[in-house]
């Protein structure tokens, strides 16, 4: 068979645990809160749902590198990795952690579709805390990585807190948005985004059209290797910019300039091709090597 | 959701992780835990799960897998989302090979 | 209430604010001197214009006024539904503009935010709750999701919901919830500005630093767990 | 006694003449105008005809089916409806309208909860369930066209149609009514000046109508890898080694479910590990499955030949003629009568799935409240009695099922299914809801799809049962007890006497395989995702929109 498809470990099919087995450096996973000492969320119960041991999320320290690393997953297939109440006391923990303890960073695995309803006010308060405690954390000068990559994406309240984020490292499978396809297909018709068209999702979502616009800082491909390469790769040519108005208001500018110019577009087609991507159909087929070299070859 | 407590005779099982956990609760999945217990002749089971109305089912399963593999001196607590037969069984399968070390 | 009314209100002794595209951005005076203020009205579903709009307004505060104070008032039914948003990384413009209202903490501007009738999600987490302390008048709507959609997402009979909302402010909507969690300090009868000077005056002693919401959200009795579990993660023995 | 008239010879020539004088009347040629084709319909087609509306579980004739159900049952009435399948809203329309009041058909798929309500109803009259060749062969016996409507690729000027890679029924029914006086219309999704290649010659063809946007094409033998449980690549593993491999299995058939993808795409991984590559499946008798192709890559099949073709898989196809039936244009060319056949009489084994099992062996796919049907799958999931020639698998079959002195084979004909299917509805009862259907229904027979005696081998998690080794009923029912698992009726079985069927070979657990079920990883499929597919293929493969996450 192909050896390179056999040795390939997917990250999006993994769950938070394999992916933080091959994240770290074997052997210094360290969990904090580890499921044998902890209670599934007694809301869900309340509504007649068994819960999870760990809430659908992993903390814990480790190493990458042989360096201190905090690390933090959330488990897609619980829930959706969405956030309750002790799900994201954990994360905020964590980070808060990171603030004082200065780890040389903060990988966070986010495969979450945001609040989960089942706890909704605590949800959003939740990520409240946590797009705070990023930033608290970042400000502390230690960077936060998050790894977008698993099936349920980066969506609702975790989207913004991805972008909070130092750097996001997304594989093609990754998607990172704020509403789901699924929600403004129902509120606004099929015709404003079909669903269903997982192309077209993966186009208007997807790892590869954060990637060119810039919106992620790296492409990996969808395996756990990968992306402990690219964190590794990132975190060496990474220090911690101190938050400055500077800082924000070229964020404000590159924003503002491309609200001007792709505003009415509704495709990522439209976008790559005004990026200067000669054929932009071919993109979706691309692999992930090929895409980077093309990004790299982009008028700037 | 439904709360079931079972108790088997089994022969004693080595522990080499402890705890262990193996799966996760998603749907047609489950989640189950091996920490030790005090009887080292007796697997004790609690169980969580979102489809009522299958006591004796999970009885049976739990049963012929305390019959057929050594699983005393454990106590086991599942949280299940509707996982089938087939299923509880491969992961208890592999909840107690991570308990007895991990390797198969 | 119109936006005016609240306005003259909150700012009896004068206030000059501009309302474009549901974006209100301006100024006004209180006793303890000329805040910024700015925000949302008519139900704003936030898109990347306002979102924009309400950051550069921050870094023109931060840059021309240091220190001085931001009133942000709430009115959003969420963020805009539509696919051209979502091409251009609608959350990474509310990350922005959430970025913005942190880096005017951190260069010392005191903030706090009133729900003047919707605060949902996307909209609601991107600035309303980045402000230091955040308040809501008596009839504002505050949620994630009503209780007919959430039991047509989670399947959960929606008369049971209505139930178990009763004694559950984890997931009921309305303000009354959020107080109970810790996220909004107080609900007002109406707006006042006996009531925002007291606040202002309340946010500049003390030091708005640290996130306080889960401590007061277990003080209230609504949030019981966040705190002790934070607080656990965050002192766990750390040797391996 | 009256001196007889002289019998009228032709007179099917004769209504043949009579349609088409008055189709020229309203001044139609050969091509007819999209916006004008009721007019044609209500012109050629008469109140009592049989009409053949061509559709499959892939290709359908779908514009040609709503432009009829749009025709005046004024005009249009009493229809005698003939099909592959009902699957189109407007296929149940043409009975509620009133246009037609009668079907043959083999199955229905989506519309089966609406046909049943008008079969209640006493709105429809269903001549018979039956499998694709058996109505195809009616088409030639009792049941010829006068009229059929058919889907086609393309036409030239002249009429000539070409089929694509999805030929499928097509052959079929414009042979059966083309020489026998009807009259055939065909859609077709492009006029080109040129074919490239010619399948229906112009003279079987009598009018074509450019359909307003191409036939739809349903991507139903696309399993996305990612859905495979380690469950099934358990039952996969099981299989291989306990039947395709004890068997030399080398010419067979599998469903459309995940339980086969799963061992399609074992074959070069676990299956290559134990030395079956060129000893087990190297010719098949299936759609393109995209899920074979890591077997194809890998060197193990050396031949498909198939019933239709299957979304995105075109280029791939044309790339591996030597696999491929292809034409000389490079595209494939499928027949559902040819390899419906060659399932029947040239393979030695059937795999599929099914949704009920009883006691007897008996499976069924019919739930409460919906007339499903069986499309080929009884064709493929039989024991032919026709069979002369001989093959290893066939013969060690036959000798186990009919002692040592077998004057036959016998078919492996394999059930593969978990015992509880999803919200823990079993597999294994004892009733199978068919009998209650035939009763609502008041139908001759129960819906069976392949009966008892016809199965060889059963497959679950807990084991495989051997029922050709059985002696005698009560031994069958007691080995499929004996796999049915936690099911009721699995746990109502006789444990010693199972146990006593295990010591005998009949009954086998993962352990007398020499298999550990926790090796049962999705680590062991060749392709885990669509996008893996894409990779095995070097691009060649498309998958649709649906199943992409990229």
């Amino acid at each position: 068979m192909i050896a390179s498809l056999a040795a390939r470990h997917s990250w999006f099919e993994a769950t938070a645990r394999a992916r933080l087995a091959g994240l770290l450096d074997p052997g210094s996973f360290s969990e904090i809160l580890p499921p044998a000492e902890s209670n599934p969320s007694p809301h869900l119960a309340l509504l007649d749902l068994p819960g999870a041991f760990d809430d659908g999320v992993v903390v814990c320290y480790g190493q990458l590198g042989k360096r201190p690393i905090f690390a933090i997953a959330q488990e897609g297939q619980f829930m959706g990795g969405a956030v309750g109440e002790i799900h994201g006391a954990k994360i905020v923990g964590m980070l808060r952690r990171a603030a004082q303890e200065k780890p040389a960073a903060v990988l966070f695995l986010i495969d979450s579709g945001g609040v989960r309803l089942h706890e909704a006010n605590a949800g959003l308060i939740a990520i409240s805390e946590i797009m705070r405690a990023v930033l608290d954390a970042r400000a502390a000068g230690v960077p936060v990585i998050a790894l977008v990559g698993g099936s349920c994406g980066a969506f609702g309240g975790m989207g913004i807190v991805a972008k909070l984020c130092s750097a996001i490292v997304i594989s093609e499978e990754g998607r990172l948005a704020l509403s789901g396809p699924e929600v403004i297909e129902t509120v606004a018709g099929v015709e404003e985004f079909d669903s269903k068209d997982r192309a077209l999702v993966w186009r208007v979502t997807g790892g590869k059209h954060r990637y060119l616009m810039g919106d992620c800082a790296m492409l990996v491909e969808d395996d756990i290797a990968a992306f402990r390469s690219g964190a590794t790769e990132f975190l060496a040519g990474w220090s911690e910019p101190v938050p400055s108005v500077a800082h924000l208001r070229a964020g404000q500018q590159t924003l503002e300039n491309r609200l001007a110019a792709y505003a009415s577009y509704r495709d990522g087609l439209q976008v790559w091709a005004a990026l200067g991507v000669a054929e932009p159909e071919s993109v979706p087929l691309l692999d992930r090597d090929a895409l980077v070299a093309l990004k790299e070859g982009l008028p700037t | 959701m439904e709360t079931l407590d079972f108790r088997f005779d089994s022969k004693p099982v080595p522990r080499a992780a402890d705890p262990a956990l193996c799966g996760v609760v998603g749907s047609g999945n489950l989640e189950i835990l091996v920490k030790s217990g005090i009887e080292p002749e007796a697997c004790r089971v609690r169980i969580k799960t979102s489809a009522r109305g299958f006591g004796e089912t999970w009885r049976a399963v739990l049963d012929s897998f305390a019959t057929s593999h050594p699983a005393g001196g454990t106590v086991i607590a599942i949280n299940d989302m509707g996982a089938t037969p087939a299923v509880v069984t491969l992961r208890l399968a592999q909840a107690l090979a991570e308990y007895q070390g991990g390797g198969l | 209430m119109s936006l005016n009314d609240i306005l003259d209100s909150l700012f009896p002794a004068g206030h000059a604010v501009n309302v474009e595209n549901k974006v209100i951005t301006g100024e006004a005076t209180t006793a303890q001197g000329t805040v910024a203020v700015l925000g949302t009205t008519d139900a704003a579903a936030i898109d990347h214009a306002m979102a924009l709009a309400l950051s550069a307004f921050i870094l023109d505060t931060v840059e021309q006024h240091p220190g001085r104070a931001l009133v942000f008032l709430v009115d959003t039914s969420g963020q805009a539904l539509s696919r051209s948003q979502e091409l251009l990384c609608l959350n990474g413009s509310l990350a922005h503009l959430a970025q913005c209202v942190d880096l005017a903490r951190r260069q010392g501007h005191a903030s706090l935010s009133l729900v003047t009738a919707n605060a949902v999600s996307g909209g609601f987490l991107s600035f309303g709750l980045m402000a230091d302390r955040a308040y809501a008048l008596a009839d504002a709507q505050v949620r994630v999701m009503d209780l007919r959609a959430m039991s047509r997402v989670t399947k959960i009979a929606h008369e049971r919901l209505v139930e178990l909302a009763a004694g559950s402010p984890i997931f009921a909507p309305g303000a009354e919830s959020y107080v109970r969690m810790g996220a909004i300090e107080a609900i007002w009868p109406e707006p006042s500005a006996g009531l925002l000077e007291a606040a202002l005056a309340a946010g500049g002693l003390a030091a708005p630093a640290s996130d306080q919401r889960q401590n007061s959200g277990l003080l209230r009795g609504g949030r019981q767990l966040a705190a002790g579990i934070t607080k656990t993660v965050q002192n766990a023995a750390c040797g391996a | 006694m009256n001196a007889s008239l002289p019998r009228n010879w032709d007179t099917l020539r004769q209504s043949r003449g009579r349609r088409l004088e008055r189709a020229a009347s309203l001044g139609f040629g050969k091509e007819i105008p999209v916006d004008r084709i009721i007019d044609l319909l209500e012109a050629v087609i008469q109140p009592g005809d049989r009409v053949c509306l061509e559709g499959n579980n892939q290709k359908q004739a779908d514009f040609l089916s709503e432009s009829l159900a749009d025709c005046s049952p004024e005009r249009i009435n009493h229809l005698s409806m003939v099909q592959s399948v009902l699957a189109l809203p407007s296929h149940v329309d043409l009975f509620e309208r009133g246009l037609a009041n009668r079907l043959d058909f083999s199955f229905s798929g989506p519309q089966g909860a609406r046909l049943a309500k008008l079969v209640q109803e006493q709105r429809i009259e269903i001549g018979a369930i039956h499998t694709y060749l058996e109505l195809f062969g009616r088409y030639f016996m009792d049941l010829t066209p006068n009229v059929a409507l058919i889907a086609a690729q393309a036409a030239d000027a002249e009429g000539n149609l070409y089929l694509g890679p999805n030929t499928e029924d097509t052959p079929a029914i414009v042979e059966a009514t083309a020489f026998k006086g009807g009259i055939v219309i065909a859609q077709v999704n492009e006029r080109l000046d040129k074919l490239p290649r010619v399948d229906v010659p112009a003279d079987w063809v009598d009018f074509t109508v450019l359909a307003p946007k191409p036939n739809y094409i349903e991507p139903l033998f696309t399993r996305d890898p990612a859905q495979i449980t380690e469950v099934q690549v358990l039952m996969a593993m099981m299989a291989i080694k306990g039947i395709y491999a004890e068997y030399g299995v080398t010419r067979l058939n599998h469903g459309i479910g995940f339980d086969t993808a799963a061992i399609e795409l074992l074959l070069p991984t676990y299956a290559a590990d134990l030395g079956l590559k060129g000893k087990i499946c190297t010719h098949w008798a299936l759609n393109p499955h995209p899920t074979l192709i890591p077997a194809i890559e890998s060197g193990f099949v050396e031949s498909v030949h198939c019933f239709g073709s299957e979304v995105g898989m075109d280029a791939y196809i044309s790339a591996r003629s030597d696999v491929f039936f292809t034409g000389a244009d490079g595209s494939m060319r499928s027949n559902r009568a040819f390899s419906q056949t060659a399932g029947l009489y040239a393979c030695d084994m059937f795999i599929g799935s099914t949704l009920q099992m009883d006691m007897a062996g008996n499976s069924s796919t019919a739930t409460l409240g919906r007339i499903t049907g069986f499309g080929g799958a009884p064709n493929m999931g039989s024991d032919p009695h026709g069979r002369r020639h001989a093959s290893p698998a066939w013969l060690k079959a036959g000798r186990e099922a009919y002692g040592a002195n077998a004057i036959r084979g016998r078919k492996l004909v394999v059930q593969m299914v978990e015992t509880f299917r999803e919200h823990m509805a079993p597999v294994f009862v004892e009733e199978l809801d068919a009998w209650k259907l035939q009763k609502s229904m008041g139908a001759e027979l129960p819906p069976i799809m392949i009966y008892g005696d016809d199965v060889s081998h059963i497959v679950t998690e807990e084991g495989i049962a051997n029922l050709l080794l059985c002696r005698s009923p009560e031994e069958r029912e007691q080995a499929i007890r004996g796999v049915a698992g936690f099911t009721p009726v699995g746990m109502a079985r006789d444990k010693a006497m199972v146990e006593n069927l295990r010591d005998r070979g009949i009954v086998r657990r993962p352990e007398d395989l020499g298999i550990d079920p926790r090796l049962a990883t999705r680590d062991l499929l060749a392709a885990r995702s669509v996008k893996d597919l894409v990779r095995w293929s070097g691009g060649l493969y498309a998958p649709p929109s649906r199943f992409r996450n990229w």
